[in-house]
């Protein structure tokens, strides 16, 4: 009865980009952070999150991409968000949070 | 069992005053519902107005412009078919739901295309007069077989191969 | 009169069914009506994410995440300082309000954000048990200095020379 | 208490462009229909009424929208709409009004 988050995939040399499609929050973060359990599991070199359509994002997304950026870390995989917009941004500021991620524009800045 | 209950109570009801300024934020709320149902933009944009008109209307014609009356709206995610349900209630007038028509638009003036708009926009329109006193208007729109397709499937995992 | 009264009833009164999937509805309503309050595209993003963090406290904790409860969402334009009045009202369970508080940032885990951000984000909020059973939560946030200067003249026709 | 509409005016030789910002609806469409009426009682040549900034309007200020261009053809002035956005057309459209309308999408274009 309701649309879902859209989540995209795309290889690219060895790293992986996730594109979420829609907000983020309470009642679809699951499976973005389900989306992200999948990719660590393959231990790509690279995790990429592609949020240029992503309009907001709650704690509980916040939340995920902490998760992603400490599973990556135990993975020893690199962990990049990219196309954060202005409120998905002050989400990280508010929760002082925007300091811990890599952020790029695009995601051939992230491939680099 | 969940799923019959929230087919009879509105999963959202409002209740507001008869202020024009605060239509907006109730286009605002339909707009948003209408989007986790999966309606396309233009849709959305045509659902907007038609509840636009219809608690202009009400405050226009039911409360003879007054502020202060209460208007009550409810809306429902519908299953079969996909779609969003809508109910408007006032206290105000009751007229006999045929007065209630749009006019012919091949005469060009300004007003009176609100009850064209509703008609146009909702698969289902209907205007009963309460018992209690004032006007119930029931609205229905289901997503068109595009929206259909590009709706997600029931199970998001499965996008994910 | 009929202002005093609007700052006693809620001018929007909302009961909706504690579904996680029905939180981006109110989302845009609150949008909606900050919009017409005068709060600034950034601001209104904050005040999305502080009703969005305080329903789904209510749902998460109040009712262990049942979907099939209700929560009630009462809206306010204020006047003086001009800005926007949140009340949101459960019957889930009832903790003591000081045990409602955000963790220290420093610590970068998941989880334990929302309280941060609801009371950063308004300039005032407030938990209180409710004598019928579960919590209220007043939340109250004005109108910065820059956004009072951009909000348009209470005469239009003063813009028109 | 509300954010009225802003309306802005701009004189380029004989004509005049007016500018709302914000949604047109019934507690906003006054606004507009007085500045109109302002502006037809200086008879300018043409009466320029841009839409960019504006995202929605309902039968209230179509409605607006016929009364001026009624009032320009009684007083022989050129009326054309500019910055027609899609939900601003699409209520032209089912009002069955778009063909009225000399719709042009930039102000320099309907100066010609
Ligand atoms: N809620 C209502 N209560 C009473 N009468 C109504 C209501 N809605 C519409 N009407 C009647 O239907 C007519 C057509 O409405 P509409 O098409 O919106 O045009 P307008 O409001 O410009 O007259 C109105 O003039 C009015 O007589
Ligand atoms: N509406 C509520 N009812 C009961 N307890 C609440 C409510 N809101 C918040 N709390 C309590 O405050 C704590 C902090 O909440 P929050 O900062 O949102 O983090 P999280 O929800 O991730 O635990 C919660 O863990 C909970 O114990």
């Amino acid at each position: 009865m309701n649309q879902e988050l859209v989540i995209e995939q795309k290889i690219i040399g060895d790293m992986i980009v996730l594109r979420p499609a829609g907000d983020i929050d309470m009642a679809r973060s699951s499976a973005i952070r389900k989306a992200v359990t999948e990719v660590v599991r393959t231990r790509p070199a690279k995790l990429v999150i592609d949020l240029t359509a992503v309009d907001y994002m709650d704690s509980s997304g916040i939340a995920t991409m902490i998760e992603a950026l400490q599973s990556s870390m135990r993975n020893k995989m690199k962990f990049v968000l990219v196309g954060v917009g202005p409120k998905v941004r002050s989400a990280f500021e508010i929760t002082k949070l925007v300091g811990m991620f890599t952020i790029c524009d695009t995601v051939e800045e992230a491939a680099k | 069992m969940v799923i019959e209950s929230m087919e009879r109570n509105p999963e959202i009801s409002i209740r507001l005053f008869s202020d024009p300024h605060l239509l907006s934020t109730i286009r605002s709320t339909v707009e948003g519902l209408a989007k986790v149902v999966g309606f396309s933009e233009k849709s959305r944009g045509l659902l907007m107005l038609a509840i636009d008109e219809a608690l202009a209307n009400v405050i226009r014609h039911g409360y003879d412009g007054r502020t202060d009356e209460m208007i009550w709206v409810h809306l429902w995610r519908v299953r079969e078919p996909r779609g969003i349900r809508i109910i408007i209630e006032d206290l105000g007038r009751s007229v006999a739901p045929e007065k209630i028509k749009g006019r012919d638009l091949s005469d060009v003036k300004p007003g009176g295309l609100g009850v064209h708009i509703i008609k146009e926009t909702m698969n289902e329109s209907c205007w009963e007069q309460r018992p209690e006193g004032g006007m119930r208007l029931t609205l229905v729109k289901w997503l068109s077989p595009e929206e259909l397709q590009n709706v997600t499937p029931t199970k998001p995992e499965n996008t994910f191969p």
